[in-house]
């Protein structure tokens, strides 16, 4: 009886190692693993980052490949969850055996599997705003998004041009408002700028009037500025609407995506946020390097999928072509080599921005690659 | 100070309304059949999805409320004969289990059907805030009250003057005698099942203007219509009920005076002080047991 | 010395009285049995005694120590043990261990010693299990000694909280209609396992309805009433009472 | 259970990288909580649905007091086990008079409480994006990589395994069960339940508490998400899966649920759909888990030859 127990319990295992040896294989090609939340809350990040990755791997390889080498692209759900993210980056790397890691959709995912990227030694191209990814530098961790701290800072800096001095500050409790809540409070000084209210809302919360009105019936406040991505925005927005509140609202980079519009409706108009070019392309000067990169990254994008391009979609962008830029300097995808080659990046146009790494920067971006943008009539309209 | 102390109940009142009506379906399933159902959230998002990618496909409004309906109903009753009546005489715990693979089974099949993104529905009737002394309130939010309020009384009505309705309660009391007097406790299961869809249905087309629905916007609806019922005792609708707004309103009071940060904590340390207190919610039946 | 005595014991659910200012003692080494029509108040007054409910008013003085308000298991630490009308069977054990369960008191407990499987908690539970299996035999359950409790048919199950019951080794063991549900072959062989059990020492206070069976083997009776006490005596005594005969019996004729 | 031993043992064999030694350190751990719950859910009849809040509170209480307060991992692990183990004495005592679905909603409010807390306090915690925290040091030696730390948890494993055999063949063992047969029938046996109960609400926090330290350290990184309501049904779902009463059970049921999401990964979005549909067949013809489901029907053919 017992035993039986155990045959099974060996039958059970074996069958599990079984199921995985058969993921393992080993090829020529390019290997690019990628862990992203395709699923959970911060899907709407790993979502079109993933779309973004699959297009531009399989356009790639119709044009015949980079260096004569097909790429292939291995990607995971990790779902938003940071024990999973560290299991799936342990298994791209050492089952799947990718050239370079690309991932980490949230800060959270990322962080989870900068440990044993840094022990592993491979280049590692994160899609997550928390600056605390590049700050302290790691020797193999980079990211193509704006921090959090720019965002902010962006913000802020508009907000002193206007002459506001005393704002509320509302986010979202989850990675991404809290991690910008902690930074707005980090900078907000240094542009002379008192936060007199700070309240935050769960990403599901059917209504926040209440924290609203708190912030309504706090004296002085001259503007809001609210962290945080998904439908809590646009619920804030609507509420904010709702509640006659007339104060500037500012809004993340989180909800540079057309969703939000659609989904704040009218409430959305005249919210002013920090963007990349991205999302106003044609207002680009034309002067402006990035222009033509965003042109056409928006126009293949939404040919590709029929849906409007975000700003996140771009994110993945950028790190594929960093990675194979410095790839391709490095005449091989020798993990050492490539890594020093990407910290090499200089000038390259991304969605994103203008990008220039260092030994101390492993982002390369500076605020310049922010643009204010207002919304006006349902759209996008650059505000610097 | 009392407009916002009103803006806060307001504020809670929407929240519980829609609470309410996810606990309410709770409470359906677990008379007929003493089942938890924890797929209950998934209802509420089959409601919403359907119906707004209905509207946005350009099928009318009141068409794609209808179908919604009859989608989620369908699903309701799919998932009663193929999970819950096969394994009727199972573990009260594995039956929870079922409830939340179907969850998510639901949940992965509407990612792949529909889409992860998230959609809205057309408010009902505008946008124009409502004021009411210094406190303001959107119409959709009036447009929950009501349709919780219709259904409670539709509810009521149906429990107590329809046939049908009277051996759905008669089984939850005593199944057995149910059975003798030829109440067919099939039939009644399968019911409430298809009655709780429904009421999760409506429930997810009324709230999606306001807090708009995706993929698995039924989670924390679930979750929290759990506790309004448990709070409320289960088996209980209208305890159900009062279990929603009691938790809205307590969220909405505790971020407004206490803590944004904590207001759902301080609600389910509300909920378990209750349950200290009254180990079968506010108005559950107090059972001695009988030995 | 009384082993146990019942002062103006009442007990009221919402209202309605299901015990009320009832007194009686039951004298050590008897088989006292408590008759009455059915709702007369037995089995509450049995939750009473044993703890699973608490008194309205009145006092439980069992070897005259105030028990009332105390719970079971400290009731059972003092000698007092029971059955249940309704089976109270671990279902999910076996047979042997519902037995080994009745035994808890006299086992090493210590939490410890038990996750540990020292040689101590070993011996016991091997001693435990061989007096387990004696009472088993002694209750006529010889033959499910492999058994699971769940696979038992219902008079086996009866006996099987009488086992169960023992292993407590109680001073006072209260049973609450061990015929309840027997053919007449199975009612007789409890019958005299609940006389080998007063043999032994053991008081055995016993709710029946089985006429036959109580008036046979009780040393006294107490009949009950809507939860009052109607008459009490040697079993000749209750029989010629004529209020127990128009309450009780005539009830039933 | 030797041969519990032999499969940890001989596992590897398989192993051609150190991603499944991961995987098996995660299927391993899980099974260790398992045990410990199993004890609660399975024995004694007692649902929690918040569980995953005590590995996050053992995680977290490690991870503080290494970084922190330069407490040693041993000393830091410790320490959180022996406050886990309080709190779930204090809150254990209420909680547990509640019965079915209302003791559900207590222990899930406990463990939302505690996950609202580890991801609201920032300063502390790093908030929702995790905090990290240094290797399993003790007597000068360093528990690093997978496959040293696959070993350690396969001894662990086979210890929580053992200990769980032995409680359930015991005295305590036995109260326990017969908390979950009947509770009235108990008690008047001399069974003190609710003693037996919050200990058994104890031990199987301690379980997971020891197990989430551990985790933290081989991870080397922690976010709050593992406390989440989903963390806890997860647990759940692996004992009930791979069958309540039943040690082994537990154990296979950890292991399936933790190479489950790895094995559908390559099926990408179609993963939920297929582990829903597992996740009801299985209860639906397995009702009392696989384990003894199987152990069942080759009994009953067995018999029949």
């Amino acid at each position: 009886m017992r035993n039986l127990v155990k045959w099974g319990a060996t039958a059970m295992v074996c069958a599990g190692v079984v199921a995985l040896a058969g993921q393992a294989s080993a090829a020529e090609p390019i290997k690019i693993g990628a862990f992203l939340s395709a699923t959970g809350p911060a899907s709407f990040l790993g979502e079109p980052e993933k779309k973004t990755l699959e297009m531009y791997v399989e356009k790639m390889n119709k044009a015949g490949g980079v260096m004569g080498r097909k790429l292939e692209l291995v990607v995971y759900d990790d779902g938003g969850a940071g024990d999973k993210a560290s299991t799936f980056a342990k298994r791209l790397i050492e089952s799947d055996k990718v050239d370079v890691l690309i991932g980490g959709s949230t800060t959270g995912t990322t962080m989870a599997a900068v440990p044993l990227v840094e022990r592993a030694g491979i280049p590692f191209i994160s899609l997550a705003g928390g600056v605390n990814i590049v700050e302290p530098v790691k020797k193999w961790v980079f990211k193509t998004p704006h921090t959090d701290r720019m965002a902010a800072e962006k913000v802020f800096g508009d907000m002193k041009k206007k002459g506001i001095s005393k704002i509320a500050l509302i986010s979202e409790d989850a990675g991404f408002g809290k991690s910008g809540h902690d930074q707005s409070m980090l900078v907000v000084k240094n542009y002379g700028i008192e936060i007199v209210a700070d309240e935050v809302y769960s990403p599901k919360d059917p209504d926040v009037t209440a924290q609203l009105t708190k912030i309504k019936n706090t004296p002085g406040v001259q503007a809001v500025f609210n962290f945080g991505f998904g439908q809590g925005p646009a619920i804030v927005t609507k509420n904010f609407k709702q509640l006659g509140m007339t104060v500037p609202l500012y809004q993340s980079h989180g909800v540079a995506s057309k969703d939000y519009i659609k989904l704040a409706g009218e409430a959305a108009e005249g919210v002013r946020l920090p963007a990349a070019g991205l999302v106003v392309p044609d207002q680009l000067a034309a002067t402006d390097p990035q222009k033509p990169v965003v042109t056409a990254f928006k126009k293949e994008y939404e040919a590709a999928f029929k849906s409007d391009v975000s700003t996140f979609a771009g994110h993945a962008y950028d790190g594929l072509q960093i990675f194979l830029a410095a790839a391709a300097r490095a005449g091989s995808v020798d993990k050492e080599k490539v890594r020093d080659e990407i910290e090499k990046t200089s000038g390259y146009v991304g969605t994103g921005g203008l990008v220039s790494m260092t030994a101390t920067d492993h982002m390369g971006l500076s605020l310049s690659a922010f643009h204010m943008v207002e919304i006006r009539k349902g759209d996008w309209v650059l505000s610097d | 100070m009392f407009a916002a102390f009103l803006q806060y109940l307001f504020s809670g009142l929407t929240s519980g309304a829609i609470y309410a009506l996810a606990g309410l379906g709770f409470a359906i399933i677990y008379n007929a059949s003493h089942v938890i159902n924890f797929a209950q959230g998934e209802f509420i998002m089959i409601g919403g999805m359907a119906s707004a990618t209905l509207v946005a496909a350009g099928v009318p409004m009141p068409l794609a409320i209808v179908l919604a309906l009859l989608i989620s109903m369908a699903v309701g009753v799919a998932l009663e004969k193929f999970a819950i009546e096969p394994a009727r005489n199972a573990d009260v715990v594995t039956i929870i289990i079922i409830t939340i693979g179907a969850s998510i089974f639901l949940r992965g099949a509407t990612q792949i059907i529909l889409d992860k993104e998230f959609h809205s529905l057309p408010a009902f009737s505008g946008e124009t805030p409502i004021g009411v002394m210094g406190a303001t309130l959107m119409p959709q939010s009036l447009w929950v009250f009501a349709v919780a309020a219709v259904m409670i009384v539709g509810l009521w009505w149906f429990f107590n003057r329809t046939m049908f309705g009277k051996a759905m309660l008669a089984t939850s009391h005593n199944r057995l005698a149910a059975q003798l007097v030829g109440v067919g406790v099939k039939k009644v299961l399968l019911a409430s099942f298809a009655l709780s869809a429904l009421l999760g249905a409506v429930g997810g087309v009324v709230v999606t203007p306001i807090t708009f629905t995706n993929y698995e916007a039924g989670i924390m609806l679930g979750l929290k219509g759990f506790s309004a019922a448990v709070l409320g005792g289960l088996g209980n609708g209208g305890g159900a009920i009062i279990g929603g707004l009691i938790v809205g309103i307590v969220e909405a009071l505790a971020s407004g005076y206490l803590s944004s940060a904590y207001k759902d904590a301080i609600a389910f340390v509300i909920i378990l002080f209750v349950l200290f207190f009254m180990p079968n919610g506010l108005f559950g039946k107090r059972g001695t047991d009988r030995v | 010395m009384t082993l146990l005595k019942v002062e103006n014991l009442s007990k009221e659910f919402g209202g309605v009285h299901a015990v009320e200012d009832l007194t009686f003692s039951v004298e050590p080494g008897h088989i006292h049995s408590i008759i009455g029509p059915n709702g007369a108040g037995k089995t509450t007054l049995f939750n009473l005694i044993t703890g699973v409910y608490t008194p309205s008013a009145g006092r439980v003085l069992f070897q005259d120590r105030l028990v009332s308000g105390l719970k079971p298991y400290e009731l059972a630490a003092m000698g007092m043990s029971r059955t249940f009308q309704n089976l109270q069977i671990f279902f999910n054990m076996q047979a042997i261990e519902n037995v080994m369960v009745g035994a808890h008191l006299h086992l090493n407990r210590g939490f410890l010693s038990s996750f540990l499987r020292l040689p101590a908690v070993v011996r016991g539970d091997r001693e435990c299990r061989a007096r387990c299996t004696e009472l088993m035999e002694f209750v006529g359950l010889a033959k499910y000694l492999d058994a699971d409790a769940a696979s038992m048919p219902y008079g086996a199950l009866k006996r099987l909280e009488i086992a169960r019951a023992l292993a407590a080794k109680p001073k006072m063991l209260l049973l609450d209609e061990p015929a309840a549900g027997l053919n007449a072959t199975e009612s007789r062989e409890i019958d005299e396992v609940i006389k080998r059990v007063a043999a032994s020492g053991i008081t055995v206070v016993l709710v029946e309805h089985d006429m036959k069976m109580v008036m046979g083997i009780s040393d006294h009776i107490t009949a009950l009433d809507y939860g009052r006490k109607l008459a009490e005596g040697t079993p000749a005594e209750v029989r010629a009472n004529p209020d127990v005969v128009k309450a009780y019996l005539g009830a039933h004729a | 259970m030797a041969l519990l031993a032999i499969v940890v043992a001989a596992a590897p064999i398989g192993f051609t990288n150190s991603y499944f030694y991961d995987v098996g350190v995660n299927a391993m751990f899980n099974a260790i909580v398992c045990v410990g719950l199993n004890l609660l859910i399975g024995y004694a009849g007692q649902i929690s649905l918040g569980h995953a809040g005590f590995f996050a509170l053992g995680a977290y209480g490690s991870a503080l007091l290494t970084t922190m307060y330069n407490v040693p991992p041993i000393g830091a692990l410790t320490i959180s086990a022996l406050v886990v183990g309080l709190l779930a004495f204090v809150v254990g005592r209420p909680i547990l008079k509640l019965k079915g679905h209302y003791l559900a909603m207590a222990t899930l409010g406990i463990g939302i409480i505690i996950h609202i807390v580890l991801k609201t306090e920032s300063k502390f915690t790093g908030g929702p994006d995790g905090m990290s925290l240094d290797n399993f040091k003790m007597l000068g030696f360093t528990v690093m990589g997978d496959r040293m730390w696959y070993w350690v948890a396969g001894v662990l494993l086979i210890l929580a395994v053992w200990l769980a055999l032995n409680l359930i063949d015991s005295p305590v063992g036995r109260a326990l069960r017969a908390v979950h047969g009947s509770e009235v029938g108990a008690e008047v046996v001399g069974v003190d339940t609710s003693s037996y109960k919050v200990l058994v609400f104890v031990v199987s926090a301690v379980f997971a508490s020891v197990v989430g330290s551990l985790f933290a350290h081989k991870n080397g990184f922690i976010t709050p998400d593992i406390g989440s309501f989903f963390g806890s049904v997860h647990l759940v779902t692996m004992v009930v899966l791979g069958g309540m009463a039943s040690v082994f059970g537990a154990v296979v049921g950890a292991v399936i649920l933790t190479l489950l999401p790895q094995v559908l990964a390559s099926v990408e979005q179609y993963e939920a759909m297929i582990l829903g549909v597992i996740m009801m067949g299985t209860m639906i013809f397995m009702p009392k888990g696989l384990l003894p489901s199987l152990l069942a029907k080759l009994k009953s053919r067995e018999a029949g030859r």
